[in-house]
């Protein structure tokens, strides 16, 4: 390994060769401010652009100023990261870029997020010397994602988002000089496009131009309606995010606050989608054995791989650009909308409240969430399985509306029938988690055997792409993972080719899964938050008693009392679904 | 977004082109260049048959499109008129002659008349800085042009489509 | 056509074509070889370059003016296009500027056929590197 | 018939014909008809000689002599003395500045011939369509002479020692470029000709390739054959059809010849080339941007290192020259590393082509050795300013460059000293202005171009242009600050310090040069809102002169606004709040009484 020695601000730096000036001056505590980039270490995602020329400093010997985030270290470099001369030119830029930017900070669902506002306060802009005409854009709505044009500073990570990781290839640069602005083709909305709605483009925008459809106001009016009976669901990755937006620790695990938090917003019960996940691998599971079964019975027309279908932007992703392979998907609904249909038959009736008077909302690591409830097939006579969704944010806004100090909250536990999940269902928080589930599942099915072990190491971990086999008592299951869509693309075409070699295979479309998602606290670019999210994950597993589907006693109680057994009728009916080609 | 479809013919002739290029990604810009002087334009539809046919996001098509000021997305005008805006013609008077021909047309830079015949764009040194100012109308040079002339020009291709309408 | 297959194939077609080309120049009828080159860049043809050079050919050719007539590239007399080169044999080349039909007539019926020069002539300002 | 043995050329250029040219070729026709020579001698009006500050210039041939500073009255001794008695006339005799001797014989004028063509050697005098007469004048001997006769190093080394830099406009060491690439390792290489020529008032690129494009093909394959390459890509410009066309004709024969292709001469050497098209981005002359154009993407450019010689056209190691560049090889190799070097000045070797416009008599396309003068090349070359005008500035670079004003006529053309004056090199386009000319405006007229230019990537060139733009639009129309003067400098010294690549980097040159240069002029419109050279229209002020108005009532029927009041017979006057100045009144006024301040 090569070695540079190189002098930033005179003192000296040992790196390695490749470095950038951006990482060495981080080396030793030197902070130099940046905007457009994003490096997502072990995610093999960066966003360096060169483009907002924020982190720009004095190189001894260049003629002009150099980006540092795309600068490499090289030996004997002298660089200087503040002096009047960088100071200025980055004070410039910064103001340059808020003259063409809409100063409705007071008002902007960035607010206190916005990076190109802490930007301002760091280096103290105080007035814009260089006012002008500023870019105008037509808003943009859809049902999980607002764009909000004019607050574009072309920072092109969420181009890079959209195209590099999850190669759905909606956005693009578009236009050129003062009018380039990030755009779909043809300017058009969102919803018109083959938008997954994964929010990956949200969760890295540093501005205000990207961000979720807020539905707090439609929440906090069904709270108050006295004839409606609300209640709650949150997904797994909800309870290990949620905390940082209170200033608590990345991976810090909030399930029990969680709960004390909705029921004292008013929610007439607070659920768990862990619930709803446990049933998933019921269905699910069942689906993927009789595949198996009849496959090893020399079945030459079943579809396999089977392909988990949990994730709604995963979904769209195959109905837009791979329609051809919509039977291999399983059928089985996501733990979100199963939970809204059982809410909505079993519960409702177990209450006694008619079908419209049940408001069910769930809270999400997601903006892809929204759409998903929105979609026609998840509704009866117009009245939707899950009439709200919302984000990790916006559950944590509401908090803060309820002038509630969550760190000092009790923890609480969910209510019954629907709170109660074993560790299975908690995982279907990180990428992995759901095929380690229904591999707990389908191996005691299967086998007939108890699991020697619960903790499939091999299925774990940050890669994009992972594979592994699983001994079925002599027969070898070949499950992939991949987690990001562009990933998800590469197992797709080997299926396609025909030379796929996996029986199962999970796919979450953010990078992480859910714990990435779209959704959730803003990382600002810092992935070791996400791998402490996937770590409490997994210690909630670990910690519960139950910690595989089938041993769920509501669940169990569930099938006695109402479905009847996986794949039933009324299973089919209630919990799968089917897929469009929407290509 | 209302799509227009196209005509059968049109998406052979684009598909033609692709194969011509491999269906190379890399080609895009060669491909929107035939597509273009075939077609005249590069319309919504025309983009993403060649997005297809190249096995590339439609947007990223849109993005060089919209990048290179040599591509349209509108139909131009029967007798397009180009002003030269290099800066030999701007300091012999481009602009003079630019602002008469907007004000004896009616339109705008970048719009064509409503009866199709003239549209008007800006162009950048056509290279022919010795007859400054430079105005072309269609593929035909017209060198030291004054505000005065503009009239004579566009009366040549009056006149040669009232003479082409009798002729037909 | 034959490839140029070594350095000596390529001696040996300079050779030839030099010879060729002086043939035409000088050639067996040196009284009567007259060649014009016509600039025919973009500026030339933009103005009218290409009908001065029709009108040359047709024109010569009708008279029974034994004449070569070739297209070159820019001269760099842009402010003075069409131009053309002359070279009577026996003489100097002589360029001139703003060759439209009428002057190319007058340069036909005077510089050619009287050889007279013809008003109009650019002063070649410039220095050609020698070819060995 | 007349058989003329004797020729007199007249100059009849703009600023002979000035000083009376045309008498004295009549002066000159009248006395030989009175000696009964009409039939002797011819003569002759002449376009510009290109030595305007000697005029008006008279040559007689055949024997040769040049005479300067010809008036009218000195014809007679002309005729008497020269043509008649066969003496020269001493006193009218070109005196070499240098030796101080009169010159006899023109052809030994050193100083008349200020250009050397070395990249244009072709232009006008072969058939660019015919591959024979490229031969016939040297064509691919130093193709050949490279590949079968010395190593890529050799090679590498006589391009490095004849101090050959980059002609688009950066000057870049072009032996050095070359030999970088060479030393990148890689299993494929490419060789790029950038030829998107864009700035405007330039047109040196394309014409090489329209009059000579075999010169760029010989000059790719041995830089093909210099970094181990074996395919060449030329980026041309979709707007130059012509080119286009001469090119792939070239390509064409090159290949029938076997000097494209496998095995070149016997050599082993495979090499062969292909067009792309621009599609109109100027930011594609930058060469990241260019190959990424034609990689099919937007021509955004990224952030160096790494250079293209490095990591270029997908990915592999590419090196990029421009046509100019190129069309100065073959003639390096054959002429050899010394020879070249001996043009120019120490630093800037050879020659460069200029296309020079604007206010300039003679437009046109010129080289001339480095280090030559500007007043050189607007004067003796450029045969001075159109309609006897007053130079004013010449704006040298394009959009890059910058405004130099008479302060600079002597200064020495060469890449160092127009980057010092606060200007550059660019890639040749010499623009020259008058005192018509509003500064402020050709500054605005090129930030314009830039903004419509930018790619839009980096903040400071999408941004702060539009807002540079945007003072300046200010300021033109008479709402301007001295505070917006500060800011003109302040923002210009940020873009450039600060934006991306070389056109951001460089976009703020011609307000930078005009503010140093012509400060003057900005106070002028934003103190007394005035604009000295009477462009900007927002600025101008039609009065009428009491003294002088009739009373007639025209300026008053024509105004198109009702901006003119006044009762017939008596001095009107001018609503300057309603005034759109049209200056309709100012063309109709037959008593000279309206008047522009």
């Amino acid at each position: 390994m090569e070695i540079i020695n190189l002098k930033i601000d005179n003192k000296p730096v040992v790196v390695k060769k490749g470095t950038t000036v951006l990482k060495a001056a981080e080396s030793i505590g030197i902070d130099i401010p940046t905007l457009c980039h994003m490096k997502l270490d072990d995610l093999n995602i960066e966003n360096k652009p060169g483009g907002c020329r924020v982190c720009v400093v004095e190189v001894k010997g260049r003629r002009n100023l150099a980006p540092a985030c795309c600068t490499e270290a090289t030996e004997g470099m002298e660089v200087s990261t503040h002096t009047m001369r960088v100071v200025n030119a980055r004070r410039t830029v910064v103001e340059l870029i808020l003259s063409d930017h809409p100063a409705d900070c007071l008002i902007c669902a960035k607010s206190g997020n916005c990076e190109l506002q802490d930007l301002a306060t760091r280096l103290g802009i105080r007035e814009i010397h260089y006012k002008g005409e500023q870019s105008t854009y037509r808003e943009d709505t859809s049902p999980a994602i607002i764009r909000e044009v004019n607050k574009c500073v072309m920072c092109r990570r969420c181009e890079t988002m959209c195209n590099e990781v999850q190669t759905v290839g909606v956005l693009s640069a578009v236009n050129r000089g003062f009018n380039a602005v990030v755009a779909p083709a043809f300017e058009m909305n969102l919803d018109h496009s083959v938008c997954t709605y994964c929010g990956q483009c949200v969760a890295v925008c540093p501005t205000g131009a990207l961000t979720e459809v807020d539905e707090t106001g439609a929440v906090i009016r069904a709270l108050s309606d006295p004839t409606k009976t609300v209640i709650v669901q949150t997904a797994p990755a909800v309870r290990a995010a949620l905390g940082e937006e209170f200033g608590m620790p990345a991976g810090t695990l909030v399930t029990g606050k969680m709960a004390a938090a909705l029921r004292r917003l008013g929610f007439d019960y607070v659920f768990d989608t862990d619930f709803a996940a446990d049933l998933t691998i019921m269905e699910e599971g069942t689906e993927l054995l009789g595949r198996l079964s009849a496959f090893m019975e020399g079945d030459k027309n079943v579809k396999l791989p089977i392909l988990t279908s949990c994730c709604p932007a995963w979904v769209k992703f195959f109905e837009h650009q791979f329609p051809e392979l919509k039977d291999i998907p399983s059928t089985a609904r996501s733990p979100q909308q199963m939970f809204g249909s059982i809410a909505k038959t079993y519960f409702a009736g177990k209450l006694g409240v008619k079908r419209e008077d049940l408001v069910v909302v769930s809270i999400m690591p997601c903006v892809a969430k929204k759409y998903e409830s929105s979609r026609e097939e998840f509704a009866v006579n117009g009245n939707p399985d899950v009439d709200y969704a919302l984000t990790t944010r916006e559950l944590a806004q509401l908090i803060k509306l309820a002038n509630l100090d969550f760190r000092s909250l009790p923890d609480e536990d969910f209510d019954q029938p629907l709170g109660e999940s074993t560790g299975a269902g908690v995982i279907f928080g990180t990428t992995g988690g759901v095929i380690e589930a229904a591999v707990r599942t389908a191996y005691e099915v299967f086998t007939g055997k108890s699991l020697p072990r619960l903790d499939f190491e091999e299925l774990r971990g940050m890669d994009g792409l992972r594979k592994a086999t699983i001994d079925f008592n002599g027969t070898p299951i070949n499950i992939g993972i991949a987690h990001g869509l562009g990933n998800a693309r590469k197992l797709l075409e080997e299926i396609q080719a025909g030379t796929s070699e996996f029986h199962a295979i999970e796919i979450m479309s953010c990078p992480g899964g859910c714990i990435g998602g779209g959704g959730q606290p803003y990382h600002h670019g810092n992935a070791e938050i996400l791998k402490k999210r996937q770590k409490a994950i997994y210690a909630e597993d670990k910690n519960k008693k139950l910690r595989k589907s089938h041993e769920n006693p509501y669940i169990k109680k569930l099938y006695e009392e109402f479905l009847g057994a996986p794949l039933s009728e009324k299973s089919h009916h209630l919990l799968h679904t089917q897929y469009f080609d929407r290509s | 977004m209302p799509k227009i479809k196209l005509a059968e013919k049109a998406v052979d002739l684009i598909r033609e082109i692709c194969t011509k290029f491999n269906n190379d990604e890399g080609e895009l810009i060669n491909v929107l260049h035939q597509v273009q002087s075939k077609l005249g334009y590069l319309p919504a539809e025309v983009q993403e048959v060649i997005a297809r046919e190249l096995n590339i996001s439609v947007a990223k098509v849109y993005g060089v499109v919209t990048f290179y000021s040599f591509f349209t997305m509108l139909p131009k005008g029967q007798h397009p008129i180009s002003v030269c805006m290099g800066t030999a013609c701007y300091v012999r008077g481009a602009e003079q002659v630019l602002s008469e021909i907007k004000r004896q047309l009616s339109i705008e830079v970048g719009e064509t008349t409503p009866d199709g015949r003239f549209s008007l764009s800006c162009l950048r040194c056509v290279g022919a800085c010795g007859l400054a100012p430079v105005v072309m109308v269609g593929e035909k040079v017209y060198g030291r042009v004054s505000p005065q002339q503009v009239h004579k020009i566009i009366a040549e291709y009056k006149e040669g489509c009232a003479a082409e309408a009798k002729t037909a | 056509m034959t490839k140029i297959k070594s350095l000596a194939d390529l001696k040996q077609l300079k050779a030839e074509v030099q010879s060729k080309i002086k043939l035409r120049e000088k050639g067996d009828h040196p009284e009567n070889l007259i060649q014009i080159r016509v600039s025919m860049a973009t500026c030339g043809i933009a103005s009218g370059a290409k009908e001065t050079m029709t009108y040359l050919i047709e024109e010569l050719e009708h008279q029974g003016i034994d004449a070569v007539v070739t297209q070159t590239g820019c001269m760099g007399y842009c402010y003075a296009e069409p131009t053309i080169e002359l070279t009577m044999p026996g003489s100097e080349p002589v360029v001139y500027g703003y060759v439209n039909r009428a002057k190319a007539q007058e340069i036909i019926e005077k510089h050619i056929k009287l050889n007279q020069l013809v008003d109009g002539i650019i002063p070649v300002n410039y220095k050609q590197i020698d070819n060995p | 018939m007349a058989d003329y043995t004797m020729h007199v050329l007249v100059c009849g250029g703009t600023g002979c014909k000035a000083s009376q040219s045309e008498l004295i070729k009549l002066n000159f026709q009248n006395r030989l008809s009175e000696l009964g020579l009409s039939d002797e001698v011819q003569v002759v009006m002449t376009g510009c000689f290109g030595f305007c500050e000697k005029g008006p210039i008279v040559k007689i041939l055949p024997d040769n002599t040049f005479y300067v500073h010809v008036t009218p009255e000195d014809v007679t001794e002309l005729v008497e003395e020269h043509i008649v008695k066969g003496r020269k006339v001493e006193r009218l005799l070109y005196v070499d500045p240098e030796t101080q001797a009169s010159v006899h014989d023109a052809k030994g004028m050193e100083f008349y011939k200020k250009q050397v063509r070395i990249a244009l050697r072709n232009c006008g005098f072969i058939n660019p369509e015919n591959i024979d007469e490229y031969i016939a004048r040297d064509g691919y001997a130093a193709l050949g002479s490279c590949l079968l006769e010395k190593t890529p190093e050799e090679t590498i080394r006589i391009i490095k020692d004849s101090g050959l830099r980059g002609r688009g406009g950066g000057g870049f060491p072009t032996g050095l470029k070359w030999e970088i690439t060479r030393k990148s390792v890689s299993d494929q290489k490419y060789v790029v000709c950038n030829a998107d020529e864009g700035d405007p008032g330039a047109f040196m690129d394309r014409s090489i390739l329209e009059g000579d494009p075999h010169s760029v093909i010989e000059a790719m394959a041995i830089c093909g054959y210099c970094i181990g390459a074996d395919k060449g890509l030329v980026y041309i410009r979709a707007e130059y059809p012509l080119a286009v066309e001469r090119l792939k004709i070239a390509i064409k024969q090159a290949r029938e010849y076997g000097l494209l292709g496998e095995d070149i001469m016997g050599s082993g050497f495979n090499f062969d080339i292909e067009i792309r098209y621009g599609a109109g981005a100027f930011v594609c002359g930058e060469e990241t941007a260019l190959i990424h154009s034609m990689e099919g993407l937007r021509g955004e450019p990224t952030v160096k290192p790494p250079f293209p010689a490095e990591s270029g056209y997908k990915g592999k190691p590419t090196n990029v020259n421009n046509v100019e560049t190129f069309a100065n090889i073959p003639p390096i190799i054959n002429k050899g590393a010394g020879w070249f070097a001996a043009i120019g000045t120490e630093k800037s070797k050879g020659t460069k082509v200029f296309a020079l416009a604007g206010k300039i008599n003679n437009v046109g396309l010129i080289e001339v050795p480095m280090g030559t003068t500007l007043r050189e090349v607007i004067y003796d070359i450029g045969g001075g300013i159109k309609d006897g005008r007053e130079f004013k500035a010449v704006q040298t670079g394009g959009p890059s460059g910058g405004c130099l004003t008479k302060d600079f006529l002597d200064t020495p053309i060469d890449y160092d000293n127009l980057l010092a004056a606060g200007s550059m090199m660019g890639s040749g386009g010499m623009i020259v202005m008058d005192e018509t000319d509003c500064m402020v405006s050709i500054a605005k007229f090129y930030l314009e171009f830039t903004l419509d230019e930018s790619c839009g990537k980096c903040a400071p060139c999408r941004i702060g242009n539009k807002r540079l733009h945007e003072i300046l639009e200010r300021i033109t129309e008479g709402n301007g600050t001295k505070e917006d003067l500060d800011r003109l400098r302040m923002l210009s010294t940020v873009i450039k310090d600060a934006s991306l690549c070389g056109l951001g980097q460089t976009s703020p040159n011609p307000v930078l040069s005009t503010l140093d240069h012509f400060y003057d002029e900005y106070l002028a419109h934003v103190d007394s809102k005035t604009c000295p050279s009477g462009q900007c229209k927002a600025l101008l002020k039609y009065t009428i002169l009491e003294d002088k108005c009739t009373g007639c009532t025209l300026c008053f029927r024509n105004c198109p606004v009702g901006a003119i009041s006044g009762e017939k017979r008596s001095p009107h006057y001018i609503d300057q709040s309603l005034c759109i100045k049209c200056g309709v009144c100012y063309e109709k006024c037959k008593f000279d009484a309206i008047i522009i301040g």
